[in-house]
């Protein structure tokens, strides 16, 4: 609770400072963009969060994106497959690769970084080499299949804003997780062996499956948000699709209040981490003509933003300690 | 001193008696695919073999191609280089050991047997020239472009605003891209960059639309600029309203010239690139410099296409790259 | 009268571990009520063989029987089928979750598919109760005391409703009072009917409990025990296999002049009680309390691990201010800490390293490592400690826990400190090498170091100090010189909040 | 010294392939190319593998190659400044950002990768900012400088074949790394630290001051090798420059035998790594005729290796068991 409270504060601020600067902020058709882009990355995010809870790191999340964005078009507008062969097809390749990546580790006990990392070479390698390094997109075609991006639902009674289709992927996405994670025998299970692997092994857990699921779930979850993606852009470029969303995810899910440590994560919080991360880029282009510093401005961010929280944390302890004194004293 | 090495320099060396030589990008795009296809036709019309490279982390990736094909042993290089003035030392070691032809942007100052291309800033001219077109009564404009530090992006936007001001042509002009420019009836509100990044791209369009929500005319300047202005603008529910004007050949970008929401869009022929360049390699590479004109300056001029345009046009591509 | 029916059988277990054969054909019975002890000295197989018992491990040869049945043990899941739990000798919890999560991990109690948290909290009390920890199951485990965790690993064994219970030295962390509320515990779970193996270092327990003891050494069977057998003696003749005369052989000298002067020291964790009391050259001063007392904070603030908020400390006369044990060493401290694993060896390092790391700097030439030097130390260290290793390249992790108590000290020794800090010295280490410390304890003294030792083993206090400190919640509740020193003194002032401050 | 052994086994298996494949392979131009990239990649490894050693990561190794790479031809070119100032100011930047990074990570406690994510994100930034997204170089300037990178130092007794001058760079950084890391007190407190945090602090192991300096080494020679770079190709675009060199830097290390868990490696293993990634590049020009899988096919290779790696180790072991117990039974 205490770290998604800093989080949530600082996002708080972001928000009030953009709002007080533009005033194109807090406009429906801004809010939308907002809460479709913060949808799409909490998605990715999420899954990551998985793998982090665990005490591991998924590195390949961006190729995951990269590989189900163009492999969906691809076979959809190249080969001419039908929509639920295409997207069954994606489903199989993310959760096959999710699960290669748990096998490695569990079985083989390479490092989460090692395997995710040659993922990362690898899925976007792939997806450069079927498509031959060709942009691949929808054109005009697919209209119904991306509504699941871009679609709207209107709001009853609310007039002028409705909600992006992709906030609902996330808001089930979301549930689910949550109550996965705090609720279920797996959740506690995962938890468990995150913080301590052989606490966990030795009450009768089976480590290694849980490691693996968590895997699963994070490419599982990379390759929903890369067909999102893809549906909401139109067009991918294998090069380039999905660049450092795995960074972008993990920032977002250790801002949430992740810890890299494994057995510590909530819901909550990664989607706040990755909404901060879009409310600043958003905040750079409305506020400032120039959005070549963007990147350093998110990280000056970030970086202030837990240090202060940090700050807080300590001066809180110190004061309590202050006061036991006081008490005990008296 | 480097005479003993095996493998280099000469062109007997190639297995099978048959030429080989390599054409290198500035970076992976559905442009270059166009190019490949030229690269590929004129392979087979003059008999040689070929190669397209295209390098995936800027100037040290094509520094690294152009060196390990030097190593290999190749016939003729024809490169699109990324940083023209720095790398002419590279340029010029290169042209050393094979024939060597620049295309899509020029290297003046390097030892390069010619040049094959347009004028990036003429080209942006024409561009300019188009947003003034759908424009008359002037109006806000807002520039969407991949990156600006290559030089080829650079002159290519330094003409279109040089084209909207109605400014005399100068390609040495620079305006920076923070800041408001002004003049003619026209205010140019900025420049925003993506680094390829589709989806910031389109984020970025999005945020100029909530930005500035009468804005008058969109120039995507990167082959997938435009289509993901269309993206945004159908989304906003503003398609037609706001004007698009475009650069390069997407295909959403032709099909929306078609349908009247893009304006026009101007045309390189990177088809004739990589025709041109491997057509003029493997004279070189035969030892005839009859083909080198004196300007040392092949000209593949940019077009302006519109909606009359269009139809024409997209046929022609389609037979081209053998796209249905 | 017929013994009660076997519960559980094992038959020539062998397990090997890469370059060591841990057990090589150990055989075990357990019959129903019965509490059976297993001994031997540090690394014979104990904990190996519970292992092996519970499905954490398989055997690579032999056979277990459970109700005359032979059976396959291939997880942990298995053995709690057939009824079979086991408290691992380290800690083992999650501790990011909380009490009650800890104790049913693995076994939730579930409610239309989701974790009936209200019903672990309230089963979770009962257990709690059972083993005397009065904590709210709902606090986070990472918050308890080390004695505290290992009383939620007993509860969390006892919420299994096992028929075999198998303890792996359950009371190296506990507290005398903590460990006496076990031993009821264990009686009364022996009339159920549950069988018991219960290992211990503490040969006391072992006698007072026992109605059987197995003895292992060098992984393999060294003898059994009957109930009428089980004395001091005896036990420690089949552990060692030789007699160890005179286990305390405390011989008090002449205290030497004031070698650490402790005034109004406040601890971060106790701020409130300032504590006062010196140690003399030569003198051993040991420090009794109950679990949470406050001693290991104590000796932390003086080392400067967790720097103290206040107060003066003096070694030899010398103030030092304590704000790292960089300085706390450089005034002639020493600590050998409570967390063998944690705090005092690195585990994947060789006894070398291990040996000479706080000495590194000193015996440097401009910085460099001075091998020659190193070698000779760990040499030194290794023969004058007698460490049981087969060269001074080992990782520490592969020593006995004995083996890698004396590397800590060697690395002290090697420092040669004026003031040896001991915490918990003997915490899981077996007879032999218990009897080997206070060897070295004695000598240190008798060489004029003046020694500080914490111990909850009042056996050791009484044996070993020239002088007692007792704590209780962070104060010093009494001093107790040699003559006054008695179990029911150290008791007294250890629980009696109302003694004199 | 296992684990070196089995990436040496790889890179030459890679070697004999690439050789058997194409005669260009061994050719001195070809040779001295891999040995000046190597060199390069190696230098920022290095500086990586003191960040692994003790247990931390550096994801800001990239964007300080980017940050010195950049400033020292915008300083030189752009402002005039006189070489010796450049370089100064260079290694200013680069030890000061090492020196800020170890702060954030022993003073606040801030995880590493969170601390060096935002340095990622925030150094890029700011060669962005100063250059304003322009290209800059050294056009035909500063050929005493670029020497540096680029210069051949010829071998006596040996024609055709000069060794490129980074070499002599990657061999004083190597030594002098290797000699600290193995036979100095520093080292050895930095392995003890790196294994075990706490006990080192017990044993009076300045934790703190170690960690940082392991951050400063790292950001230094990513600043040297971010200038060698730069000296190399001569011309640096802020966007690009240096994009996923901590994940090669980081992939070199873990290769070359260092744990992410810390308190392992060796300066040579690193070097074996640099170079495995490189041949590997080059292999793929040198042999096929498209490069757009090459990321796949260097993602597949590194994960069969350590694959292979740890499939030969477990082999070794059970042999080594079955042996023993033979023995045991006689
Ligand atoms: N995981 C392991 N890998 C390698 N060797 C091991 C492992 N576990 C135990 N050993 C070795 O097996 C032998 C038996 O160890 P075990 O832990 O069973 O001894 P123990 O009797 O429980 O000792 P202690 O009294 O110190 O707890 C020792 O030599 C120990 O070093
Ligand atoms: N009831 C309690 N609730 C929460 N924390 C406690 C409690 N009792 C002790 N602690 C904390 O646990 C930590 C370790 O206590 P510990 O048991 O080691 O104290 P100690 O007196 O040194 O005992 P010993 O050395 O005998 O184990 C201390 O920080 C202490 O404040
Ligand atoms: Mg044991
Ligand atoms: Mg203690």
């Amino acid at each position: 609770m205490r770290k998604i409270l800093g989080i949530s504060a600082l996002l708080f601020v972001v928000c009030v400072v953009t709002a007080s600067l533009s005033n194109s902020f807090l406009s429906a058709y801004n809010l939308e963009n907002l809460i479709r882009r913060t949808a799409l990355f909490g998605i990715i995010s999420i899954g990551v969060a998985f793998v982090i809870v665990t005490g591991g790191i998924d590195l390949s999340v961006g190729s995951v994106v990269c590989l189900v964005g163009c492999g969906v078009p691809w076979l959809l507008t190249t080969h001419g497959w039908s929509v639920p062969a295409a997207l069954a097809a994606a489903v199989v390749a993310s959760l096959g690769i999710g699960l290669f990546h748990g096998l490695m580790i569990t079985r083989l006990r390479l490092p989460p970084f090692v395997v995710t990392l040659c993922g990362l070479l690898l899925y976007r390698g792939i997806a450069r080499g079927f498509t031959r390094d060709q942009t691949v997109g929808f054109g005009s075609e697919y209209k119904g299949l991306r509504a699941m991006a871009t679609g709207e639902i209107p709001i009853p009674f609310v007039s002028g804003f409705s909600l992006p289709a992709p906030w609902i992927f996330l808001l089930v996405v979301a549930i689910v997780a949550a109550v996965f994670l705090n609720r279920t025998v797996f959740g506690r299970h995962l938890l468990a062996l995150g913080s301590n692997e052989q606490a966990a092994r030795y009450s009768g857990i089976k480590t290694g499956r849980m490691t693996v699921l968590a895997y699963v779930i994070s490419s599982g979850l990379a390759g929903l948000g890369g067909l999102l993606f893809v549906l909401d852009v139109n067009s991918a470029q294998p090069v380039d699709f999905g660049n450092f969303y795995e960074l972008y995810a993990i920032a977002a899910a250790v801002l949430g209040g992740c810890s890299l440590r494994g057995g510590e994560g909530t819901i909550v919080g990664v989607i706040v981490g990755a909404a901060l991360m879009q409310v600043l880029r958003n905040m750079i282009t409305l506020v400032t003509t120039h959005n070549n510093i963007e990147f350093a401005i998110i990280g000056a961010v970030i970086l202030a933003g837990v240090t202060a929280d940090e700050l807080v944390r300590r001066m809180a302890a110190r004061k309590r300690a202050r006061q036991e004194a006081a008490a005990n004293a008296a | 001193n480097k005479s003993t090495e095996g493998g280099s320099g000469g062109g007997g060396a190639s297995s099978g008696g048959k030429k080989k030589v390599a054409f290198v990008s500035n970076g992976v795009a559905s442009f270059w695919t166009i190019a490949a296809a030229g690269v590929k036709a004129a392979g087979e019309k003059v008999g040689v073999e070929t190669e397209t490279l295209m390098p995936v982390e800027g100037i040290s990736d094509q520094k690294r191609i152009i060196e390990d094909l030097l190593t290999r042993g190749i016939d003729g290089i024809a490169v699109s280089p990324i940083d023209p003035v720095n790398q002419t030392e590279l340029l010029n070691r290169a042209a050393k050991r094979t024939p060597l032809v620049t295309h899509d942007s020029d290297a003046p100052g390097s030892d390069r047997a010619v040049y094959i291309g347009m004028d990036n800033y003429g080209a942006g001219r024409l561009c300019g020239d188009l947003v003034r077109e759908a424009m008359p009564k002037g109006g806000t404009v807002m520039l969407f472009i991949g990156r600006l530090e290559q030089d080829n992006a650079k002159r290519r936007r330094q003409g279109v605003i040089d084209a909207i001001l109605g400014r005399p042509s100068n390609p040495t002009n620079f305006d920076p891209p923070s800041g408001v420019i002004e003049g003619n009836g026209f205010r140019i509100l900025g420049t925003l960059t993506d680094q390829f990044d589709r989806a910031k791209g389109k984020a970025n369009a999005e945020d100029a639309l909530a930005k500035y929500p009468d804005l008058g005319c969109m120039v995507g300047l990167f082959a997938y600029n435009p289509p993901l202005l269309l993206e945004a603008l159908a989304q906003a529910n503003k398609l037609g309203q706001v004007k698009v004007v475009a650069f390069d050949e997407d295909d959403a970008t032709l099909a929306g010239i078609q349908k009247g929401s893009v304006h026009g869009t101007v045309v390189q022929n990177p088809y004739m690139y990589g025709y041109k360049s491997v057509e003029v390699l493997a004279e070189l590479a035969k030892g005839n410099q009859a083909v080198i004109p004196a300007s040392k300056f092949i000209d593949i001029p940019a077009r302006q296409i519109r909606k009359a345009e269009v139809d024409a046009f997209w046929a022609d591509l389609k037979a081209k790259t053998g796209a249905k | 009268m017929t013994p009660p029916p076997l519960l559980l059988q094992a038959t020539g277990l062998i397990k090997s571990y890469p370059g060591v054969r841990a057990l090589k054909g150990v055989s075990l019975t357990l019959r129903r009520g019965e509490v059976l002890a297993v001994i031997g000295e540090n690394g014979a197989g104990k904990s190996t063989l519970m292992k092996i018992l519970a499905g954490v491990q398989q055997p690579d040869g032999g056979s277990i029987a459970v109700d005359g049945r032979e059976v396959r043990l291939s997880s942990v899941l298995d053995a709690q089928a057939l009824g079979i739990a086991l408290i691992h000798q380290e800690l083992n919890l999650a501790d990011n979750l909380d009490v009650a999560a800890n104790i049913f991990l693995g076994r939730e109690r579930l409610k239309r598919g989701l974790i009936d948290t209200r019903r672990h909290l309230e089963d979770a009390r009962v257990h709690l109760a059972a083993v005397g920890l009065s904590v709210d199951p709902a606090t986070s485990v990472g918050t308890l005391s080390l004695g505290q965790q290992q009383l939620v690993e007993i509860a969390k064994a006892l919420s299994v409703d096992a028929r075999v219970l198998i303890f792996d030295e359950p009371t190296s962390s506990l507290s005398s009072s903590e460990a006496a509320n076990l031993f009821r515990v264990i009686e009364e779970l022996r009339s159920r009917g549950v069988g018991i193996v219960y290992i211990s270092h503490r040969l006391g327990e072992v006698k007072a409990l026992a109605d059987r003891v197995v003895v292992l050494r060098d992984g393999e069977n060294a003898g059994e025990l009957p109930k009428s057998g089980i004395e001091h003696n005896a036990m420690v003749r089949m552990m060692v296999g030789r007699d160890l005369s005179q286990f305390y052989a405390h011989e008090p000298h002449p205290p030497g002049p004031v070698a650490l002067e402790v005034d109004g020291l406040r601890t971060a964790a106790h701020p409130e009680h300032p504590l006062s009391f010196r140690v003399h050259a030569g003198e051993i001063v040991g420090v009794a309390g109950l679990v949470g007392a406050g001693r290991t904070e104590m000796l932390e603030a003086l080392f400067g691990v967790t720097p103290p908020v206040a107060g003066v400390v003096r070694v030899a006369g010398v103030e030092v201010q304590p704000e790292s044990p960089r300085d706390a060493i450089r005034a002639g401290l020493a600590l050998v800490p409570e967390d063998r694993k944690r705090q005092g060896v690195i585990l994947q390092m060789a006894v070398r390293e291990n040996v000479s790391l706080a000495a590194l700097q000193r015996d440097s030439r401009h910085g460099f490592l001075d091998r020659v030097r190193e070698d000779g130390l760990a040499a030194a260290m290794i023969g004058s400690l007698r460490i049981k290793t087969p060269s001074a390249e080992q990782p520490v992790q592969f020593l006995s826990g004995g083996n890698q108590q004396k590397v800590v000290l060697g690395k002290w020794l090697a420092m040669k400190p004026k003031v040896l800090l001991l915490d918990e010295p003997t915490r899981g280490i077996d007879v032999g090498a218990k009897h080997e410390i206070y060897r070295l304890m004695e000598d240190l003294a008798r060489e004029g170091v003046a020694i500080l030792f914490v111990s909850s083993e009042l056996e050791e206090i009484l044996g070993l100090s020239d002088r007692t400190l007792v704590l209780h919640e962070g104060r010093i509740t009494g001093e107790l010189s040699r003559n006054a020193l008695s179990e029911e003194a150290v008791l007294h002032l250890a629980t009696d909040t109302e003694a004199l401050a």
